[in-house]
C-alpha cells in the first residue's frame, strides 16, 4: 500500500518510521508505522472517508484527528465504536468500517439522504401513529437502521484493574499549564498525579513550532525528573466526585487492558485546554472539511497532508499557524478567508468530499476547508463539582465562576484565560503552588481575550455530526414550542451522541438562544454529566470481587460430589446425588449435615437476658444453665424477622443462632438495640459464626455415633431435649453440643472448633460406617422440616407476615413489659382476621402444587402454598400455606391452582406437622 | 464518593455504611395508640436540609453513631455516638 | 465411650501450598520463597479478643487505643481492633494461656471484660515486602502512605469488598502487613491478595515458626 | 439543505401528525403548529396541577378529554418532563405482585399500547418481552408467586428455566458456575420499552391543544389552606386560586405536601441510570436482576439502558456517583460477559420517594381538595396513563375510583399495606 499523502519527516511527528505495520481495513491490506493512529495511517495513504452518518448514512472524514472525531469510529475486531483518530496502530488489527452495507463506498441507507427533507426533527414522533399494528414492523426496520459498531457474543471479558490513589493534587490534563501546575505543586512539597488523555504530555504544543517543541521539551524533561509527580498518559479524568473523589480511565495500562484509577485528592487541578468548534453551514460534514487543530495534528504528529488545495475560514490565530502549517507541507492554498475581517463562509459542496467552498466574496475549488471559530471550554470537571459556567460573549465561550467552586478546586491554561505561553505557564504555576496548600493565595485570574463569536453561517449545516442532526432541525424544534435548551436537545437528540456533546453543545445553545431571540447565558449553560470520556464497562467493573465463604468441611463435599448451593456468600451442598435417601437415611438411621453457616452469637455480660427478653417474642428469663430455647424474633411492624434458638452456657454467658441468611442482620440489630437504645446494658457481643464448624447429627440413631466420640454424658435424663453441654468431641476440646431438632428427629448439633471441622466430620462418617451414617444436605434437611412442620422464616412468611400469621402464637407472650414489634402483635391478636401458616394434605396424595401456587375461593386470591415436597417418608405430598383466617381450620377444603391453570384440592391438617406430630421421636 | 466522619475511625468512604435513616424516638409501646406507633414506623421529615440521622460504620468500627447530614448538598456536621461519646466536624464537600 | 485414638489436626480454611508439614497439631504449607514479596498464611496464629467499654478503665490496663498495635514483652501483638475491642496476636497453640493472662489482666478493671479465643474464628495472612502497599492498593480504599498509617496502625476496612481488618505489622524494616478476616472467606481474601500482588511478583511462602 | 437559519415560516401550520402530512409539510415547508403554547398565569384555575411530568400531564389530558374539565394549569418549576419522567429507563410491565397492583399496571399497559393512536403522537412502544432473573431458590419462589397471581389477572407471565432465556438473550451467561446462576426468570411477553419524552410531549401537546395551560419555570412556594380546604397556590410568577390542587410531583412530593400541611410516608433516594454508545442491535428483551440490581434494554437506536436500585442512603442530590457506575458495570458483566468492550456515555440521577410498601399514595388527603398523586419509588412512569385517568375521574366527580382505592394515604395508620411489600426486592 502506498502512502501519497505521507510527509516527510516532521520535526514533532511521533510515528517510528523504522517500525511499518501491517493491519486490515475493510478486509483489505493496510500499513502505516508505529506511533500512527488508525486514521493517520490511513489519511497516509489518501483514504478520505471513515464511516457513513448516523441517519442519512452520508460518508465522513476527518474533522478534528483526536479522539472525539465524529467520523472516525471503526470496529476493530471484536471492539464496536472505536476512536480511531486517537487508537494507536497495532499490527494485525482488523479495521472496518461501521454503519455501512455493502460497503463505505456505496452505502445503500444513503438513500436516507434522498428523503433527508422528511426525516428532521421528530420525524418518527409523527409517523407511523395509524395504523397502530403496522408500528411493530416498522420498529424492527428502524432498529436495523440503527448505528454503532458490533457486539459479539464471543468476546472475551478480558483483564481490567482498578488503583486507589491518594494525593495532594491531582491535575487533569498534561498540556503547558498543566505540566507546570504539576511542577509548582511538587516544589511545594505536594505529591502529585498528572493525567493527559493524549499518549504524551504537551497539549497543544506537541503540533506547534519550533518554540513550542522546545518549550515542550524543558517542561516534559523536568516532569520527568520531579519524584513527586506521577504521570497518567493516554488516561482521562472521567469524573469528579463528592470530596475530591476523582476517577481517572486509564486507557493504556501495563499486564492489563484498561485500569480505573480512583484517586482521593485534597486538591484538583483542571487543565484540560480547549476543543476547537465546528462551524455550522451547508457541506460542513463533507469529507475534507477539518478543523484547524486536525489539520495540525496530522501535518505535525502524523506527517500526513491533509489535502492537496486548501482554502480556509479563520478567526484567531490557531488558523493562522494553521495555514502556515499547511504552507509549509506544500499544500497549495486556494484562499484563506478572514472572518476577523468580515469575509464570510456560505456553503460548501462536493460529493463524497470537499470539491468547492463559496465565501462571501468568491467560490473556489478545493479538497479541503480549514475552519478556525473559535472555542469551546471543557469545564466538565469544575461542573461536576457544582460549577455553573458563564458564557462571555466578548471572548464567544463560557469560563468556569472559579470563586464559587467549592475548596480544593481550581482552574487553569485555556479553560481559565487568556494569554501568551509565558502568561499561561505562569498562571499554572501560581495555582499548582495554591493547590499544594489548598489556598486561594496569588493567583491572579487570567484576562479574557476578544474573539468574534461565530456559530454558524447563512446556510442550514449539521450541528452535531454524531447524530446528524441539522440547524434546521433546530429550528423546527424551536417553532414547534421546544424553544428550551433542554427540550430541543431531548426533541432533536443534538449532543446525546458519542462525542457527548464536546464539539456540538455550544453551538447548539447559541443557536437556540438566536431562534428564540433570547441571550446565550439566559438559554442555558453548558452541562456535562460524568462520565467525561466513553468509558468501558469492563474498566468500570474491574476484577470481579464477590466474597464467597466455605465452611471447613468443603475439601469433603467438593470430593463427594455434592452439588453447590449458592446461598448469599456461602456456597453449601444441596445434595450429594439423592435427597429423598439422605432423607430416609435420616429418619431411618442417622445422618449428619454441614449446618456451619448458621449465625452464631456470643453473648456474655449481666444483661443478656433482657437482651433477649427484648428481642424475642418469647421469654427469657428463666431459662437455665445448660438449656436451649426457641425463640422468633420481630421488628417493631410486628413482621417476624428471624429465628433460632439461643442457649445458656453459663451464668452470664448465652450462645444464639440464627438462620443462615439472617446471621449478619441479626448481629446487626443486637449491636443496634444495644448501642442506640440500651447502652447501658453490660453485654457484649460477639460473632462466632465460623469460629465454630457446625454438623448436625440427625436420626433415631444419632446418640449411638455420638456417644463413640464424645465424653460428655449423652444419656436422656441427663442431657435431655433442649439442653446444652459442652466437651469433647472426637478429640476436640471445646466444642459445643445442643440437642434440638429441627429435623424432627433425636438430633444433636455439635459446633466444634471451626480448624477441626474436617476432622470431626471424616471421624463421624468412620465411626458411623456401620450405622450407616450418610451426609445430607440442604435439599433433605427443607424436607426433614417440612414433613415436621418447622417453618423457615422468608420462605413460609414474607414481607408482612406478623407473629400470629407464622403460627407462633404459643411463643408470643404480650404480657411481657415490653419486646420488639409487642404493640402490632397486640392489635393483631385482638384481630383474628389476619392469614394463618397452616399444614395442607393434597386430596390426590400423588400431586405436588409448586410453591408460590396459588390458593383460589370464588375468584379471589386466599393463600398460597409457601413449602411444598413429596415425602418420601410418607410417600405423599406435604405442604405448607399461608391461607385467609376463614379457611384455615383443619379439615377445610380449598382450592389449590396449578401453574399449568388446573385446579387440585387440599385439605388443610390439624397441626404443621406431617411427621410424628406429637414430637415424640425427638424427645427420646 | 462521598466522606462520612466515622467518630471512631476518621472519614471514610460512605460505602463503608449502612445508613440508617432519620433518628426518630421510639413511643412507649404500652401507651402509643395505632397513630403514634404508626408514625413512628412509617412517616418521615424527609427534609430538604438539615437532618439529625443514624448511620452504622459496618465495613469499620461497627459502631452506630448519629450525625446531621444536609439531604440535599451531602454535606454532614456534627456527629456523635448514641451514647454521647465521640465527637468530630466535618465540612465535606462545602461550598 | 470408645474415644478415638487419632490426634484432631487442625486446618487452616486456606489451601496449603505443597509440600505440607504440621507444626503444633496445625496443617502448614513448608513452601519457602525469596522473593521481594511474600504472602504467609498465618492462620495458626493464636488469636485472643478481649472486649470491654471503649474508652473505659479496661483501655487504661491494656494500654493500647484503638486504631494502634503494639508488641508486648511476652512477643504478643496487642492490636486495638475497635471501639473497646482488642485481638491479641500470639505463637500457634498459646491461646489458653492467653485468654487466662488477659482475664487475669483485666480482672480488676472494674467492668466487664470478656475475653474469646477467636483462632478458630479467623483466618490471617501476611504480605511482606517495599510494595506491598502497592499491591494492597489495588484492592483496598484506604490510604496506605506512611505519612497516614505508619508501622503500628491498626484498622478495619474493605478489602476486595470483603471487611478485613488490618495491621500494619513491619518485619525487619520491611513493610508487612497483616490480614484478618471471618475464616470462612479466608481463601477468597488470599486468593484475592495474591491476584493483586501479580504485578509486583509476589510469591507464597509457608509460615516459620 | 441550504435554507438559512433564522427564516421565517409562515404558512399554514399543519397540526394533524401522519405520514401523508409529512410529506406534505417537506414539500410545502409549512410549520408544524406547536406543541407548547406560552400563557400568561391566571390568578385562578379550577384545577392546578402540581408536576409537569406524565402524571401531572396524563391527568390534565384525561380531564380534558374524559370530562371536559379545561381550566386547569399544569406548573412545573422547570421545563415539562424533567423529573422522573424524562430520567426513567422507560420500561413498562405489568406483571406485579399484588392482585391490585397487576390490574392496576394492566390497565396502564393497556392505555400505553393506545396511546399513539390516541394522541396522535408515535410515542414508539416496543414490546420486548420482559425478563425478571432469579439467581436464588428465594427469588424463584417469588417469580412463580408473580407469575400465578398474574395469570390469574389474565397477564401473560411464566417462569421459564436457563434454555428458555439463553434463547431469549444469546448473551446471557446462563451456566451454573457463574457467582450467580441463573436458575430461572420470570418471563412477561408483553413488558417493553417506550421513548418516555415523547410521552411526556404527546400529552402535552393534546392537553395544550384543548386549552390547558401549561406553565413551565413556575414553581410552587405555598399552598394556601382555609378552613381545612385548599384555596390556592403561591409561585415564584405569583399567587393563583383555586379549589382544586394536585401534587404530582415526584422527588420533591413531601415538600410539597408539607406546604398543605400533609405529612407522608414518604423518604426520598437517588435513583442513577446510565446509557452506553449505540452499537447494533443484539438485545431485544427487557432484562432485570433484582439480585444484582441491574436492569437493561436496547433502544431502537442501539444504545443500551441500565438502571439499577435507588442509592443506599436518602438524598436530594442528584450528582451521581462512581460508585454506582461502577456496581452496574460489574453486574451487567455477570450477566453478559462479553460487553465488557462496549462504552458508558452518560449517566444521571432522578428522585423517587420510596414509601414502606412499595406502592404509590393516591387520592385525598385530610385536606379538602389537596390531592396527592405521589410515593411513585420506581415505578411511576409506568403507571402514568392509569394514574391521570384515575386521578381525573376522582377531580370530575369526587369520588375515589376502585381502581386506586387500595392506594390511599389512610392505609398506613389503618393497617392496610400493599403486599407488594411481601417480596420487597421485587425489580423495576
Amino acid at each position: 500500500m502506498t502512502a501519497p499523502m505521507r510527509l516527510p519527516s516532521q520535526p514533532g511527528e511521533v510515528i517510528d518510521r523504522t517500525v511499518p505495520l501491517m493491519f486490515g481495513w475493510n478486509g483489505r491490506a493496510a500499513s502505516g508505522y508505529a506511533g500512527d493512529t488508525i486514521t493517520s495511517a490511513l489519511a497516509a495513504s489518501g483514504e478520505r472517508v471513515f464511516s457513513r452518518s448516523f441517519k442519512y448514512h452520508r460518508p465522513r472524514g476527518i474533522l478534528t484527528a483526536a479522539f472525539d472525531d465524529p467520523g472516525c469510529t471503526v470496529q476493530v475486531g471484536d471492539e464496536p465504536n472505536v476512536r480511531a483518530a486517537h487508537r494507536r496502530l497495532a499490527a494485525g488489527m482488523d479495521v472496518r468500517a461501521e454503519n455501512a452495507w455493502p460497503s463505505l463506498k456505496y452505502d445503500v441507507k444513503a438513500a436516507n439522504q434522498l428523503v433527508g427533507r422528511f426525516l428532521g426533527a421528530g420525524f418518527y414522533y409523527k409517523t407511523f401513529i395509524s395504523p397502530q399494528r403496522l408500528w411493530p414492523a416498522y420498529e424492527s426496520v428502524l432498529r436495523r437502521f440503527s448505528a454503532g459498531g458490533s457486539m459479539s457474543v464471543d468476546a472475551r471479558r478480558g483483564d481490567y484493574d482498578k488503583r486507589y490513589v491518594h494525593v495532594d493534587v491531582l491535575v487533569a490534563g498534561g498540556g503547558p499549564a498543566g505540566m507546570a501546575a504539576a511542577l509548582a505543586a511538587a516544589d511545594a512539597g505536594a505529591s502529585v498525579l498528572l493525567v493527559e488523555q493524549e499518549y504524551d504530555l504537551g497539549g497543544h504544543l506537541r503540533y506547534g513550532g519550533a518554540a513550542e517543541l522546545a518549550t515542550l521539551r524543558e517542561l516534559r524533561d523536568r516532569v520527568a525528573a520531579a519524584d513527586a509527580i506521577e504521570v497518567l498518559t493516554d488516561s482521562v479524568a472521567i469524573g469528579r466526585y463528592e470530596d475530591n473523589w476523582i476517577a481517572v480511565m486509564q486507557r493504556t495500562a501495563a499486564g492489563v487492558a484498561e485500569r480505573l484509577v480512583k484517586a482521593r485528592a485534597r486538591s484538583l487541578v483542571v487543565a484540560p485546554g480547549l476543543i476547537e468548534r465546528p462551524y455550522v453551514f451547508a457541506g460542513n460534514d463533507l469529507p475534507g472539511v477539518m478543523l484547524s487543530t486536525g489539520v495540525r495534528r496530522l501535518i505535525n504528529l502524523y506527517a500526513v497532508k491533509p489535502g492537496l488545495r486548501a482554502a480556509a475560514f479563520i478567526a484567531n490565530e490557531a488558523g493562522d499557524a494553521a495555514v502556515e502549517d499547511l504552507r509549509r507541507a506544500g499544500v497549495q492554498i486556494a484562499h484563506v478567508a478572514d472572518a476577523r475581517r468580515g469575509t464570510g463562509l456560505v456553503h460548501a459542496t462536493g460529493r463524497g468530499g470537499l470539491r468547492s467552498v463559496r465565501f462571501s466574496d468568491r467560490t473556489v475549488e478545493a479538497d479541503l476547508l480549514v475552519t478556525a471559530v473559535g472555542w469551546t471550554a471543557p469545564t466538565a470537571l469544575a461542573s461536576m463539582a457544582g460549577d455553573r459556567p458563564e458564557f462571555d460573549p466578548g471572548a464567544a465561550r463560557f469560563f468556569p465562576t472559579v470563586a464559587e467552586l467549592p475548596g480544593g478546586i481550581y482552574c487553569t491554561g485555556g479553560l481559565a484565560g487568556d494569554g501568551s505561553l509565558d502568561e499561561l505557564v505562569g498562571h499554572a504555576t501560581a495555582v499548582g503552588r495554591a493547590a499544594a496548600t489548598r489556598s486561594r493565595v496569588g493567583v491572579a485570574p487570567l484576562p479574557h481575550d476578544p474573539h468574534p463569536a461565530l456559530f454558524h453561517g447563512p446556510t442550514d449545516g449539521f450541528v452535531d455530526l454524531c447524530e446528524d442532526v441539522t440547524s434546521k432541525d433546530l429550528a423546527t424544534a424551536v417553532a414547534e414550542g421546544y424553544d428550551g435548551a433542554e427540550l430541543a436537545k431531548r426533541y432533536t437528540t443534538s449532543t446525546m451522541g458519542p462525542t457527548q456533546g464536546k464539539l456540538e453543545v455550544v453551538n447548539t445553545i447559541a443557536m437556540i438562544a438566536e431562534l428564540t431571540g433570547r441571550g446565550i447565558a439566559e438559554t442555558g449553560t453548558t452541562t456535562w454529566r460524568p462520565p467525561y470520556a466513553p468509558v468501558t464497562l469492563g474498566a468500570l467493573a474491574g476484577r470481579t470481587f464477590e466474597p464467597v465463604r466455605y465452611s471447613p468441611m468443603q475439601p469433603w463435599h467438593s470430593a463427594h460430589g455434592a452439588k453447590p448451593l449458592v446461598a448469599g456468600a456461602w456456597i453449601r451442598p444441596d445434595h450429594y446425588g439423592d435427597p429423598a435417601a439422605e432423607v430416609r437415611a435420616v429418619r431411618s438411621g442417622v445422618g449428619i449435615i454441614d449446618v456451619t453457616p448458621i449465625g452464631k452469637l456470643d453473648l456474655q455480660g449481666p444483661d443478656v437476658a433482657k437482651l433477649l427478653n427484648l428481642l424475642y417474642v418469647n421469654k427469657w428469663s428463666k431459662l437455665g444453665i445448660g438449656r436451649v430455647r426457641y425463640g422468633a424474633m420481630c421488628a417493631d411492624d410486628g413482621v417476624v424477622f428471624d429465628d433460632g434458638v439461643t442457649g445458656r452456657l453459663a451464668e452470664d454467658h448465652y450462645l444464639m443462632s440464627t438462620t443462615s441468611s439472617g446471621a449478619a442482620a441479626v448481629w446487626e440489630w443486637v449491636e443496634n438495640w444495644l448501642q442506640t437504645e440500651h447502652p447501658e446494658w453490660a453485654v457484649h457481643v460477639t460473632p462466632v459464626t465460623t469460629s465454630y464448624a457446625s454438623i448436625n447429627v440427625a436420626g433415631p440413631k444419632s446418640r449411638e455415633l455420638i456417644a463413640r466420640v464424645t465424653d460428655v454424658d449423652l444419656s436422656p435424663d441427663d442431657f435431655g431435649y433442649m439442653h446444652v453441654r459442652t466437651g469433647r468431641v472426637a478429640g476436640v476440646e471445646d466444642s459445643v453440643l445442643w440437642r434440638i431438632g429441627f429435623t424432627g428427629e433425636l438430633s444433636y448439633e455439635l459446633h466444634v472448633p471451626g480448624a477441626f471441622g474436617l476432622h470431626v466430620w471424616e471421624t463421624l462418617l468412620r465411626e458411623g460406617a456401620d450405622l450407616g451414617v450418610r451426609a445430607f444436605g440442604v435439599e433433605a434437611q427443607r424436607i426433614l422440616r417440612l414433613e415436621k412442620g418447622h417453618l423457615i422464616v422468608g420462605q413460609d412468611t414474607d414481607g408482612l407476615t406478623r407473629g400470629f400469621s407464622a403460627g407462633l402464637d404459643w411463643a408470643i407472650k404480650l404480657d411481657k413489659d415490653d419486646f420488639v414489634g409487642k404493640p402490632e402483635l397486640v392489635w393483631q391478636g385482638e384481630r383474628s382476621d389476619h392469614p394463618r401458616l397452616v399444614g395442607l394434605a393434597t386430596v390426590d396424595p400423588q400431586l405436588v402444587p409448586p410453591e408460590a401456587s396459588q390458593i383460589v375461593a370464588g375468584g379471589e386470591i386466599v393463600g398460597r402454598v409457601t413449602s411444598s415436597r413429596m415425602s418420601p417418608t410418607l410417600r405423599r405430598s406435604v405442604c405448607l400455606a399461608q391461607l385467609a383466617d376463614r379457611l384455615a381450620r383443619p379439615g377445610t377444603t380449598v382450592n389449590v391452582r396449578l401453574p399449568d391453570g388446573r385446579t387440585i384440592q387440599a385439605r388443610v391438617t390439624d397441626g404443621l406437622a406431617a411427621v410424628d406430630p406429637d414430637g415424640k421421636r425427638m424427645r427420646v | 464518593m462521598m466522606l462520612l466522619p466515622c467518630p471512631w475511625c476518621g472519614p471514610r468512604n460512605v460505602t463503608e455504611f449502612a445508613y440508617r435513616g432519620e433518628n426518630i424516638a421510639r413511643p412507649d409501646p404500652n401507651t402509643a395508640d395505632k397513630a403514634t406507633w404508626r408514625d413512628y414506623l412509617y412517616y418521615r421529615s424527609n427534609r430538604a436540609g438539615w437532618e439529625r440521622e443514624g448511620w452504622f460504620h459496618r465495613a469499620g468500627c461497627r459502631q452506630f453513631f448519629s450525625i446531621e447530614r444536609n439531604r440535599t448538598t451531602n454535606e454532614t456536621r456534627g456527629v456523635g455516638t448514641p451514647d454521647g461519646a465521640g465527637d468530630a466536624a466535618h465540612s465535606g464537600d462545602s461550598r | 465411650m470408645s474415644e478415638p485414638d487419632k490426634k484432631p489436626l487442625a486446618r487452616s480454611p486456606i489451601a496449603p501450598a505443597l509440600p505440607v508439614r504440621v507444626v503444633d497439631g496445625w496443617e502448614v504449607s513448608a513452601a519457602r520463597s525469596a522473593a521481594p514479596l511474600t504472602l504467609t498464611d498465618v492462620t495458626p496464629l493464636a488469636k485472643v479478643s478481649v472486649k470491654a467499654s471503649a474508652r473505659g478503665p479496661a483501655e487504661t490496663t491494656i494500654g493500647v487505643r484503638f486504631g494502634r498495635a503494639r508488641r508486648i514483652d511476652a512477643g504478643d501483638l496487642v492490636v486495638g481492633s475497635g471501639p473497646g475491642e482488642w485481638l491479641v496476636i500470639g505463637g500457634i497453640g498459646s491461646a489458653p494461656a492467653m485468654t487466662e493472662h488477659w482475664r487475669a489482666t483485666t480482672a480488676g478493671a472494674g467492668e466487664l471484660v470478656t475475653v474469646l479465643d477467636l483462632t478458630h474464628g479467623r483466618a490471617m495472612l501476611r504480605l511482606t515486602g517495599a510494595h506491598a502497599a502497592d499491591a494492597l492498593s489495588t484492592i483496598c480504599a484506604i490510604d496506605l502512605r506512611d505519612s497516614v498509617t505508619p508501622d503500628g496502625t491498626a484498622f478495619r476496612s474493605s478489602m476486595a469488598a470483603l471487611v478485613t481488618d488490618v495491621v500494619r505489622d513491619d518485619v525487619g524494616g520491611v513493610r508487612s502487613y497483616l490480614l484478618h478476616c471471618e475464616r470462612s472467606s479466608g481463601q477468597y481474601l488470599f486468593d484475592a491478595v495474591l491476584q493483586a500482588g501479580a504485578a509486583f511478583g509476589v510469591e507464597v511462602c509457608g509460615l516459620t515458626t | 439543505m441550504v435554507r438559512p437559519l433564522t427564516s421565517k415560516l409562515s404558512r399554514r401550520p399543519v397540526k394533524k401528525y401522519s405520514a401523508v402530512n409529512i410529506l406534505r409539510q417537506g414539500i410545502t415547508r409549512a410549520p408544524w403548529a406547536p406543541v407548547l403554547v406560552p400563557h400568561e398565569l391566571r390568578g385562578r384555575y379550577d384545577v392546578v396541577i402540581i408536576g409537569g411530568g406524565v402524571h401531572g400531564l396524563a391527568t390534565a389530558h384525561y380531564l380534558a378529554s374524559n370530562h371536559g374539565i379545561t381550566d386547569v394549569a399544569v406548573l412545573d418549576k422547570s421545563y415539562i418532563g424533567s423529573g422522573g419522567s424524562g430520567r426513567n429507563t422507560a420500561i413498562l410491565r405489568s406483571n406485579y405482585l399484588t392482585p391490585e397492583g397487576v390490574r392496576f399496571y394492566d390497565r396502564s399497559m393497556e392505555l400505553y399500547r393506545n396511546l399513539a393512536a390516541d394522541l396522535n403522537f408515535n410515542v414508539m412502544f416496543a414490546k420486548r418481552g420482559h425478563l425478571t432473573l432469579a439467581h436464588n431458590d428465594g427469588s424463584l419462589r417469588t417469580m412463580r408467586w408473580r407469575a400465578e397471581v398474574n395469570k390469574l389477572q389474565g397477564v401473560d407471565s411464566e417462569v421459564v428455566g436457563p434454555a428458555e432465556i439463553k434463547k431469549l438473550v444469546p448473551y446471557m451467561d446462563t451456566s451454573e458456575h457463574a457467582r450467580y446462576p441463573i436458575l430461572g426468570a420470570l418471563y412477561h411477553p408483553p413488558g417493553g420499552i417506550i421513548r418516555h419524552d415523547a410521552v411526556v410531549w404527546g400529552y402535552a401537546r393534546q392537553v395544550s391543544a384543548r386549552g390547558v395551560h401549561i406553565h413551565q419555570d413556575t414553581e410552587v412556594r405555598g399552598i394556601d389552606v382555609a378552613g381545612g380546604k385548599v384555596t390556592g397556590v403561591r409561585t415564584n410568577r405569583g399567587d393563583v386560586a383555586a379549589g382544586t390542587v394536585l401534587n404530582c410531583t415526584a422527588g420533591w412530593s413531601s415538600l410539597i405536601s408539607e406546604m398543605a400541611g400533609v405529612s407522608m410516608p414518604v423518604e426520598t433516594f437517588p435513583l442513577q441510570a446510565a446509557v452506553t454508545e449505540p452499537v447494533r442491535p443484539f438485545l431485544d428483551a427487557v432484562v432485570v436482576s433484582a439480585s444484582l440490581h441491574v436492569y437493561v434494554s436496547q433502544t431502537d437506536r442501539g444504545e443500551l439502558v441500565f438502571g439499577a436500585s435507588v442509592d443506599p442512603f436518602g438524598s436530594y442530590s442528584m450528582r451521581g456517583s462512581l460508585e454506582f457506575i461502577e456496581g452496574l458495570a460489574g453486574h451487567v458483566l455477570e450477566l453478559m460477559p462479553s460487553l465488557a468492550k462496549l462504552r458508558l456515555l452518560r449517566s444521571w440521577a432522578g428522585l423517587c420517594d420510596m414509601t414502606p410498601d412499595f406502592s404509590p399514595i393516591m387520592g385525598e388527603t385530610p385536606v379538602q381538595g389537596f390531592l396527592i398523586d405521589v410515593g411513585w419509588g420506581t415505578y411511576g412512569f409506568k403507571a402514568g396513563p392509569v394514574s391521570g385517568e384515575a386521578m381525573a375521574e376522582l377531580v370530575a366527580t369526587g369520588k375515589t375510583p376502585e381502581i386506586i382505592a387500595p392506594f390511599d394515604l389512610a392505609r398506613f395508620t389503618d393497617d392496610r399495606l400493599m403486599g407488594e411489600k411481601g417480596a420487597a426486592s421485587v425489580g423495576h
